[in-house]
Formats: C-alpha cells, structure tokens, sequence
C-alpha cells in the first residue's frame, strides 16, 4: 500500500476537511511530511488524468471536492446535496465577527446599525460562529468569534485568506479627512483609523494597532471541533 | 430641536426614489444617500442628508414596525448632530466634530458591506465545488467514548448567558430629551397590536407637561406621514389615534386582536446608554 | 467536458447508487449506453492508476466507494480519539436543561429562540441527557433531564449542587411556563405543569423504561428554522 493510496482512501472517506496531522493517523508508517508529499502527488495525477475532482486546501486542511466547472451538471440532482446560502444580514454579520473576533452583540449591533441577537443565534446554530469567551464588562457578555465551519462554508485556507481593511476599495476613504486630530481610537474603530490616513492607492500606513488585529490568530486548532 | 423636523421636511424638495426595503438598517440607507449622491463623507452636509433619511423612511412605519426603531433611531441622531452644528462651539468641544462619529461609522460599515459582498462571492465560488456525497457508514467510535473536555464552568457560563425572549421587541431609542421621534416611536408601538390608541393613555408615567406636547406634535407628523389618522368626537373629549391601513389592506382582521390590549405606553425607551452602547 | 468526467462528478457527488439512467440526465448529450461506457471506461482507468477507490456494482445502480483493502485505515482513523468540547449551543441547551428539567423541546426552542433538534442529538449521543418522561400536552411530547453522566462529567454530587446566585437568569431560577404570553396550555406551558411535582433534584415523573422511547428519531428538519 502506498502512502498516496492511504492519503486517498482517507480523503475519499472523510466528509470534511482534514489536516495533514489527522490524515497521518491513519497509519504508524506516515509523518506530515509524508502526507504532505502524497497530497502534492494526488494533486499532479488527478491533473493529468483530468480528474472530475481536485484536493481543496481548506480549513488548513484538504478536502477533495468537484471542480467548478461540473457544478451545472451536478446542480441537477437532487441526490447531490447543495449547502444553503447565507442572508446579507448573515453575511455582514459574519464579516465583523471574522475581522474583529473576539467581540460582543452590542459591538456588532453598533456597527450594522440594527439588532443582531436572532442573526447570532442563526449563526450560532449553524456552527459558523461560537462563544469564545466573555468579555469584561458588565454582565460579562459573551464573545463570538469564527468556527473551522466558516472556514469550510467559505471555502477560505484561513482567515489569512481574507482582504486586509487597506486592500478593500472604499468609496468613501478616497476622501480627505475630516480634521487633523487623531480618531477616537477605541474599540469600534476598525475601518475608520485605517481610512482616515490611507488613500486607496498608498500602501498601508504604519499598521494600526485594531485594524492589524483584522486578522487575529484564530483558536481553533484542527482537533478541537465543537462536537455536534 | 424637534419641531425643525416637521418644518424642514419639503416633501418634494431633492426627492429620492428610495425603496426602503432593500435596506439592511439605517446606515445602509445613510451609506446609500451619500454615495448616490457623491457626498464627501467627511464633509456631510448633515440638514440635507437628514430630511432625505426622513423622506425615506416616512413609508417605513406602516410596513416594517419592527425595523423602525433602527431608522428612527439614526433619524433621531441625525437631528442631534444637525442641532449640535448650530451651536456655538465651545473651546472643550472644538476637536472633535459632531459628525465625527457618525463618519467613522460610515467608513466602518462600508467596509463591512464590501467585506460581506467577498464573502458571498466565497461562498459561491465553494458551492460550485461538491464534496462527495456519499460514504458508507463506518464503525465509529461511539461519541460517549470520546474524552469531553466541557467544564461545569462553561455550562453555567452559558447559563448566564441565556436571555429570556423579549416578548416583542423593543426599540432602544436614546432618552436624552423628551424628542419627538421618542414620541414617534412610541406611538408606532402603540399601534402595533391595536388600531386605535387613546391619546391619555400614551402620557401615563410621563410627568412633564412638554411629553404631552411632543407626542401631540409626533401625532401630528404621522398624520402628515399618512400613518395614523387623529380623531376626536367632541371638544376636549378623548383624542384617539388610528392606525391608518394601506389602502389595498383588510382592516378587519386586525381590528379584533388589539381591542383590550393596548401595550403599556412605558414599556418603551430602553435606555440604551444602560447596555453600554456607544452615544451617538 | 467529457462525457466520462461528468459521469465521475455525478457519481462523485451523489449521496445515492445511481442508475445509468438516472446518471444521463446530468446532460442532455448523455444516453444510457453512452453512461455504461464511460463507467467501463472510468473502471479501467481506476484500476491500470491503482486509485484506491472504485465504482461498485450496488443492485439499484453505480456508486464510488473506497476499496475495501482500505477499510483498515480508515477505521484506525475512526478511532483515534479526539477530545471535543461542546459548541456553545449545546452548552446553553444543556444550561436550559440542567435547570428547568424535565422540558421538553419546544420549550427549549422557545427560550433559544432557534431549532433544538441537532443540539439535543448531540446532547443525546454523549449521554449527557436522556428523555426522562412524557409532557401532558398534545402529541404528549418527550422531555428531557440530564443524567448520572451529566454529574459525574461536572463532577456535581447532586441537581441539587447547582449553583443558583442571584446572576442566574430568572428564566433558569424559577419554573414560570414558557412560552408566549398567551400560553397556548397544550403546547407551550407543559413545563409549569410538570414542575409542580418535581423539583430539580427529585425523580423524574414517569420515567420511560424502553430504550426505544429513550432515543427518539431525530427530527432534524422539525425544529430547524430556514437561515436568517
């Protein structure tokens, strides 16, 4: 049996992504590096062979899937199971808790301007976000931050994989700032520091301390899944 | 301040074509007046840009009672700011612009909004990407077996967390004055379940005699907003004000449900400063 | 596309055998015989790649599956223990449960706010909960209470151990019924009912001997709410 046989069998048989790690379980005789060598081997085969199907780095994992292109043949079936799509009110939702995990509801209310406890819960639900933790205020309120799941409803590598604030082409930044005085630079300030300075074309400024924090080191190590 | 709204508000002057309900909440709508427009966001001219959010959300009411709170509550910020313009400023107030926060705002959820525009195109681009469908169950370690790493402390954690469902919304409107969009909002409510409301009943729990004025003044500009129709059937009788149906609308399917429970008129403001929101 | 690709994509992403016939419809191009020879055509080229997966011959049709000389693998995989924690949902369920106990689920939803079905599965399967009676209500729905697992994983002597400060939500300190204002007595109130007998720490009323009862179907669209 050969390592690239057994990095198949597994991939084929899992219904997720999965590590590097967590594939070489299968067997005493694979090391990530292994794995890793067998995935770049499938990957060059089922090139060649043009395969209907291609290994997906997703999750910081590998997952095979479809590719693009037979999606309208497959959408015809109802055999093969389609994942649902998310609401705008999600969707934004879901933006500012990836940017600006960890936080809390009535941060995220302030900023889409609209209640968010029934678009948690919904998220929540669906595994895309998670309690995180508690932040210090009063009442403790509890802290949302993404799931491995959103990675994988996303198709996103990691949250590396989104747009830094300063890539983003905002309209309105392309404007002059309002005054020369520093803006408030509390907590809910994710966007407006980085705009105030930068125009779409610059490089970034000197990283700003809460819009650096867009990408935050996600706790979620591969093996620690909220069950269910 | 208040009484600015009802005059300034020319119901053709810049007219908009705005459908309401494409928008997400208010700053949506803020973000979409001020980039049809090509307004500079640090310079917004806050009088314009807020009888166009009035006009805007005029039709709101009857539609969506639930998200109205949201835009009335923008509206009464932006005639706050609008009222702080004309102010003199004083030497404490002079670094920070009245508008400043409302910008940073903007900027943020306009981020946001093209943050969530990649994400959905993320999510199409995986859609069209199918995993396999099909694996043959496998003898699986029983769940039970594997080691659970929850604490009690979690559990009870989460314990403190679960909140009892309001029984129905509530807006969380800024009581900083006795405003009329307080007073709006609080009509609106009124009206939510019933379809007609005495106007007594709106005061009770208010003291201050400027509360009756305000909602009398609100009364009158939904009128004006063709939301509510103000009747009464002799002088100094009691003022009672009905909901207006849109036109096509049964009105008798409503009509029995409220009758007898007419919300207490002070269930409403929150106070929201108490939640540690930010003040506008 | 070849007609061999779209016939592996459908058979990749079918969660079904499928007949040839069924397979045809992914393109109006495709007819029967066309389907039986890329099948032989896709068999061959598995076989000469020594890809560890094949399509087997299912009575009611085609289907991938991985090669039984796999299976090894793939359970040693299965069986690598991974400790899990719970997701937030189903520890404020739990939460739900421990205090209010015994509820049944339409109760738990109405103070979630959200479907409860996938949650208490998960709940279920770890052992942590078990229905622990019948409601009074229409249909005289299942309610559910957390077991001696549920102890001694928290290590708590005792239901009556739970810790109920001042902090806890009255919703969880005191067995008001649930539901909306007007309660509908069949469905929604069926806890007040209950309660008035059992207290958190005594028996549960009723307990249901059977397995069977003990572990009902679970209704995964049934209480599942369309995203927001």
């Amino acid at each position: 049996m050969n390592a690239h046989q057994i990095v198949e069998a597994v991939l084929f048989a899992a219904d997720a992504p999965l590590t590097a790690d967590e594939i070489a379980r299968a067997d005493e005789s694979l090391d990530e590096d292994q794995v890793e060598q067998a995935i770049r081997y499938l990957k060059a085969e089922y090139d060649d062979a043009e395969r209907s199907f291609q290994i997906a780095e997703i999750a910081e994992g590998y997952q095979i899937l479809t590719r693009p292109e037979f999606a309208p043949y497959l959408e015809r079936f109802d055999n093969v199971a389609r994942p649902s799509r998310l609401s705008g009110p999600a969707l934004e939702t879901l933006a500012i808790i990836a940017y600006r995990q960890p936080l809390g509801r009535i941060e995220i209310e302030y900023v889409r301007g609209v209640g968010a406890a029934g678009v948690l819960k919904t998220l929540q639900d669906r595994e895309l976000i998670d309690v995180v933790g508690r932040g210090e205020g009063l009442g403790r309120p509890v802290l949302y931050g993404t799931t491995q799941k959103f990675l994988e409803h996303f198709g996103l590598k990691s949250l590396e994989d989104l747009p830094r604030p300063e890539e983003l082409p905002v309209v309105l930044r392309e404007r002059t700032p309002l005054g020369p005085e520093e803006p408030n630079a509390d907590q809910l300030s994710l966007g407006g520091e980085v705009s105030a300075e930068c125009g779409p074309g610059d490089e970034a400024p000197e990283v700003v301390e809460s819009g650096v924090e867009a990408h935050p080191a996600p706790e979620m190590e591969g093996g620690e899944r909220p069950t269910e | 301040m208040d009484l600015t709204l009802a005059e300034k508000t020319a119901p053709r002057e810049g007219f908009l074509l705005v459908e309401i309900e494409r928008f997400q909440g208010p700053l949506d709508l803020l973000l979409h007046l001020i980039r049809t427009q090509d307004i500079d966001v640090f310079d917004i001219p806050i009088a314009r840009i807020t009888d166009q959010f009035l006009q805007a959300i005029r039709g709101i009411g009857a539609r969506d009672l639930d998200g109205a709170g949201e835009f009335l509550e923008m509206a009464a910020t932006l005639i706050r700011i609008k009222a702080q313009m004309l102010l003199p400023r004083t030497a404490e107030d002079e670094d920070e612009d009245p508008r400043a926060e409302l910008v940073r705002r903007l900027l943020e959820y306009e981020l946001i909004r093209e943050v969530s525009q990649r994400l959905s195109a993320a999510e199409a681009d995986r859609a069209r990407r199918f995993s396999k469908g099909f694996n043959p169950p496998r003898p699986r370690r029983p769940v039970a077996e594997t080691p659970l790493q929850s604490t009690w402390e979690e559990v009870f954690e989460a314990a403190l967390g679960v909140e009892m469902p309001e029984p129905q919304r509530q807006h969380r409107v800024t009581p900083h004055t006795i405003s009329m969009e307080d007073k709006v909002v609080l009509i609106l409510d009124s009206l939510r379940e019933t379809t007609r409301v005495e106007f007594s009943r709106l005061l009770l729990g208010f003291e201050e005699k400027l509360h009756g004025v305000m909602t009398f003044l609100a009364g009158l500009e939904l009128t004006r907003r063709r939301l509510l129709y103000l009747r009464q059937t002799k002088p100094f009788a009691e003022l009672w004000i009905y909901r207006r149906e849109d036109p096509g609308e049964d009105e008798a399917v409503e009509d029995e449900a409220g009758e007898e429970s007419v919300p207490a008129a002070q269930a409403q403001p929150v106070n929201r400063a108490a939640e540690g929101a930010p003040e506008a």
